[in-house]
């Protein structure tokens, strides 16, 4: 028997914002209940609900799963929370993917949230806690430090200068001026903008960084008879791939995230994809960081090693160009609360795949999509592949 | 896709009160080596995906799955955590195979419990912080509502509770791996400290520290690497309203609705008459009760009379927990499901030593997330 | 299993912490809930006309049917005790020599989980109608704790 | 479907809106204490740089020497062979200048935090640490570093056992 093919039919997502009035529970409903509208469906159509958060420290509830759970519409339904760090947001689409694809379920609601204000006072402080507890804590690192690392390592092993890296945090805000929901979008952002923003971590700068945020995303997950019912615009879920590299990672090189690679091998595997660079029509790869995108692109075979900057620089990756990258402003326009944000890559394939895009629609029909997370210690690649 | 999957592989260490020699990741190694080897695979070569289960604040870091895969054999492969029970992890694994991606998946499970210094203020910060944290009450408080409920409702006595920790634990006794084996008397169980009214200290399982690892495999490869495959025919679960102003505090519809689910994966229909031996959640004493009604082994306010009479024993018409249950393995915070799951699957290939149970085909197991979820699981396994 | 040995001058253990802090919002139902408790001391529900279902304390979403629910109703302050229980221990595990009275207290189709007071433990029956204690106006300040107990009626 | 919605939800706060009890909110601190267990390996590592010494550990397999030493390889599964004590000296593999502390504080003299490839170890294979006596600005990928320790009497079997790595000369 062929693997049962799993359809996005719906979706819905809130706002962004820096500090929400709402509760985490309030967040994940308003997605939740957007993403049913959406798609004209009810709770009694929903089989089973997955749910992704990244840390409890932000909603600051202990088993947070359980605790937003009736906000995901978990009630009496079979109901489980997956995390794979930042690379959650497009890991909790997998696993509704393989409920459906097992058999064992024909619709699936996948709801994320993130509700990082919190913590308090400052998110950030949070991530110190990620660190290993005997080895690395005690140096009190923040989480600047390992992007910071990390993009010193990509751009001196590369030659890239600070410029080049800086293009993808014009253009993902720029782009996100047009996404209803975005925090940090702006049309009007230059380079010198970016290059002038205050230094965090040398050499990252203000404005090289995505805004800690809260805010809810859902998509609607059926399987095939059940989604043709439903609409005449499914968009598939081609291909998933995920992959954890080890904890250790100051013991492997970080120019180059091959945990990225293996993860984007195994869904291009999976969707019969051999030529990524000409059938991934758009790609919203990760982008809490500038270098980041470009990082990530490189992971993904959709640039050679150290060139992903060209597909900014020649136009490739406008919306307009040839494999437009985050047409929805990304996080660093439309803000990071870290699974959310992860999952609107996903509900922004849908909407552009299905040209609903509206104001950010790319134009020629795309055909498919790739949409990528990363997370943990550097560890983590997330991937799925959608598809009309 | 594959249809029919099976477990082909255990291991576990622990389970002990304290576990000073080792850092949870060697222990997990531990656990995972004793698993491979017993379904003879090596995960670097063999494994194509593995799922863990962990909570942030139980380990005491915040996005744990960081620390999940070296331990496992798991780096650079594809690997996740789930934010739930062993048995949820079990059911993953299982959904995983089905899909047909995936032929050998290996699930991971741990306590550290020792570890944590303050864990009754780490349990109360699962609760409500709007409404509850206020109140400041140690989140035994929850059990105990819950407790009295049930008592009320379905007639129980405290003397029932007390009979299943007193069978529970002189069951452990003859299970090499548990911690907490006794030979007690309902009067000895009832004369312990009080937590919170109705419910006894002696009715609460203490922590244990341990790890437990598992294999599966799909059908074709199940066969090849296992003399002794366990299949799963159904597994459910469920949650109930989260919140302790809507929920039901009298039943654990959880349990019935993830019962339901995994009966009808399994074509079962009467389930006293298709089990033949389970182990259910008896994080205290009065949930092995709940469970068993709702699981739909006997009507509600009929489990108490059953476990007094004996029928629940090990050597008896339906044996629950022989194991010990948590209350005589020692509660493994999200490892408890995957003890239940490794008790059966012992049973069910027969090497249960001294505990062995005569003549059984199908087991059950179940869990319970503890205070304050409402949230459970149910897996179906036969041989 | 393994091939090390652990120095015999290794610490037993790592001490240590996980800072957690937080700021809670109320949020959109909790804004109108508690506002109601403070400045008029009344407690408020919800209706779900979908799932006929009268949610206390109120929320803005059905957890059934995900409905967005903006019918509210005001239940009084009187409810009936569904469960009980006498509390030996504290917050930090140790156990204490004078019980907390719990109480979950139905209102409509919720309730209000809470102390009971002016009452002894053994005179604390299921089905028996309690009736909320408010704090002082002066001395609400928005919050589950602005009810100082439940008290029979 | 953004196209046809016209409003998304979401209430946006400023931190005024708190401080002038527009909304109402309140707090919480988890009190999370935990001894974790150090085990084999990190057990050793600790006892070791209380002794002046960075470990390792030698995996034959992969003919791979990792720092801090495990009692598994990751690679192969393999059980690690025996432990390494490896030089206090290595190669800055890379480094940021932090203006900002964990606790999201503004500080002028930057924090240096750098990865640290241990001489001894395996190329690649480091820890991260703290650079100091150096001139930020003078900091470079590739620069040799040397770890100034505590005064022994004041270990403690920590990784603050290592003040900081400092940059030394070599012919």
């Amino acid at each position: 028997m062929g693997m049962r093919k799993v359809a996005v039919v719906g979706a819905g997502m809130t706002k962004f914002v820096r500090r929400a009035q709402e509760t985490a529970k309030e967040l994940t409903w308003e997605a939740a209940h957007m993403a049913l509208d959406s798609c004209e469906m009810t709770m009694d159509d929903i089989e089973a609900v997955c749910f992704g958060t990244a840390p409890d420290a932000f909603d600051g509830v202990h088993l947070n799963g359980e605790y937003v759970s009736d906000g995901a519409g978990a009630w009496r339904k079979p109901y489980m929370r997956s995390y794979v760090g930042g690379g959650t947001g497009v890991f909790v689409p997998i696993q509704g993917w393989y409920h459906i694809a097992s058999g064992l379920f024909d619709v699936v609601m996948v709801v994320a949230e993130e509700k990082m204000s919190s913590y308090y006072p400052h998110a950030q402080a949070a991530f110190l806690t990620i660190f290993d507890h005997t080895t690395e804590r005690p140096l009190k690192p923040n989480l600047l430090w390992i992007f910071a690392m990390e993009m010193n390592r990509y751009m001196t092993t590369y030659g890239l200068t600070k410029a080049d890296i800086a293009q993808v945090a014009v253009q993902h805000k720029r782009n996100a001026a047009n996404h209803p929901c975005a925090l940090l979008g702006d049309a009007n952002i230059t380079l010198d903008d970016i290059l002038k923003s205050e230094v965090l971590a040398w050499p990252v700068q203000r404005f090289d960084v995505s805004p800690v945020s809260d805010g809810a995303v859902a998509v609607i997950l059926a399987a095939e008879h059940v989604a043709k019912r439903i609409t005449d615009k499914p968009v598939w879920i081609e291909g998933v791939g995920w992959h954890l590299d080890t904890t250790f990672w100051t013991n492997r090189d970080l120019a180059y995230p091959r945990y990225v690679e293996y993860a984007a091998r195994m869904a291009y595997d999976m969707a019969g994809i051999k030529e990524p660079r000409k059938q991934i029509n758009i790609a919203e790869p990760y982008d809490p960081f500038d270098y980041k995108a470009l990082h990530h692109l490189e992971g993904l075979q959709l640039a050679d090693r150290g060139k992903a900057a060209e597909l900014y620089s020649d136009g490739t990756a406008s919306l307009t160009g040839n494999m437009p990258i985050c047409p929805s402003g990304g996080l660093l326009g439309v803000g990071n609360p870290i699974a959310a944000a992860g999952l609107m890559k996903i509900a922004e394939l849908f909407w552009q795949l299905r040209g609903e895009a509206g104001a950010r629609q790319v134009p020629g029909q795309p055909l498919h999509g790739l949409a990528q997370a990363w997370g943990d210690l550097m560890q983590v690649g997330t991937v799925v592949i959608m598809g009309r | 896709m594959h249809e029919r999957v099976a477990i082909v592989g255990i291991g576990c260490t622990g389970f002990r009160s304290i576990t000073p020699e080792q850092s949870y990741k060697e222990m997990v190694y531990e656990a995972a080596m004793r698993a491979y080897n017993d379904a003879g695979v090596d995960p670097r070569r063999d494994v194509d995906s593995f799922v863990t289960v962990a909570e942030d604040f139980h380990e005491g870091t915040s996005i744990f799955d960081e620390y999940t895969p070296d331990q496992i054999g798991g780096a650079l492969r594809s690997v996740h955590t789930i934010t739930g029970d062993g048995l949820h992890g079990i059911a993953t694994a299982y959904m995983l195979i089905r899909t047909g991606q995936f032929d050998v998946v290996a699930v991971e499970g741990h306590s550290k419990a020792s570890n944590i210094k303050t864990l009754p203020e780490v349990t109360a910060y699962a609760q409500d912080p709007i409404l509850n944290r206020p109140l400041k009450f140690n989140s035994h408080f929850i059990a105990g509502l819950e407790m009295n409920s049930y008592l009320f409702e379905s007639g129980s006595t405290p003397e029932q509770c007390a009979a299943v920790v007193v069978k529970n634990r002189f069951n452990a006794l003859k299970n090499p791996a548990a911690a907490y084996g006794a030979d007690l008397t309902i009067e000895e169980v009832l004369a312990g400290p009080i937590l919170s009214w109705p419910l006894g200290q002696r009715e609460t399982a203490e922590h244990a520290d341990g790890a437990i690892v598992m294999v599966l495999a799909a059908e074709e490869k199940a066969s090849s690497l296992s003399d002794k495959p366990i299949w799963i025919l159904g597994a459910g679960w469920s949650n109930d309203s989260p919140s302790l102003e809507y929920r039901d505090w009298s039943h654990a519809i959880y349990s019935e609705v993830a019962a339901r689910i995994a009966y009808r994966q399994a074509g079962i229909n009467n389930p006293l008459e298709a089990v033949d031996i389970a182990e259910v959640d008896d994080i205290y004493a009065y949930k092995e009760l709940q469970a068993i009604e709702a699981l739909g082994f006997c009507r509600e306010g009929e489990a108490g009379i059953l476990t007094t009479e004996g029928f629940t024993s090990a050597d008896s018409g339906l044996p629950v927990n022989v194991s010990g249950g948590s209350l005589g393995m020692g509660n493994l915070l999200d490892a408890n499901g995957l003890a239940r799951a490794y008790e059966i699957v012992l049973q069910l290939r027969g090497e249960a030593g001294l505990r062995q149970v005569e003549d059984v085909n199908i087991g059950l197991a179940q869990s319970w997330r503890g205070v304050p979820t409402t949230s459970g699981a149910v897996l179906i396994l036969a041989n | 299993m393994t091939l090390l040995h652990r120095d015999p001058n290794a610490p037993l253990a790592w001490l240590g912490d996980l800072p957690v802090e937080n700021r809670y919002t109320f949020g959109l139902a909790g804004e109108k809930f508690f506002r109601a408790l403070k400045d008029n001391g009344q407690i408020l529900g919800t209706h779900c006309t979908n799932c006929d279902i009268t949610y206390v304390p109120a929320t803005v979403f059905c957890e059934r049917c995900l409905s967005q629910l903006d019918e509210w109703v005001d239940v009084g302050t009187t409810g009936e005790v569904v469960t009980f229980t006498f509390l030996f221990v504290n917050l930090d595990g140790t156990p204490r020599q004078e019980p907390e009275i719990i109480a979950f207290v139905r209102f409509a189709d919720g309730g209000l989980i809470h102390r009971l007071g002016d009452v002894e433990p053994e005179q604390v029956e299921f089905g028996m109608a309690v009736q909320a204690v408010f704090k002082p106006a002066s001395e609400r300040t928005g919050s589950i704790l602005d009810i100082d107990h439940f008290k029979p009626v | 479907m953004t196209a046809k919605i016209k409003e998304f939800p979401g209430i946006s706060l400023s931190e005024q809106d708190f401080a002038d009890g527009k909304i109402l909110f309140n707090f919480d601190k988890l009190n999370g204490i935990y001894a974790w267990d150090t085990g084999v390996g990190i057990g050793s590592y600790l006892a070791s740089l209380k002794n002046g010494v960075i470990l390792g550990s030698r995996c034959n397999t992969c003919r791979k020497i990792v720092v801090p030493p495990r009692v598994v390889c990751e690679q192969c599964y393999r059980p690690m062979d025996e432990y390494v004590p490896l030089q206090d000296t290595g190669t800055v593999n890379t480094f940021s200048l932090c203006y900002v502390t964990w606790d999201v504080k503004r500080i002028t003299d930057p924090q240096i935090p750098a990865v640290i490839e241990i001489d001894g170890a395996s190329p690649l294979h480091g820890i991260m640490h703290m650079l100091g006596e150096v001139d930020p600005q003078a900091v470079k990928i590739g620069m040799r570093v040397k770890a100034v320790w505590k005064p022994a009497e004041e270990r403690q079997g920590s990784v603050n056992d290592i003040l900081y790595f400092k940059p030394i000369e070599e012919d």
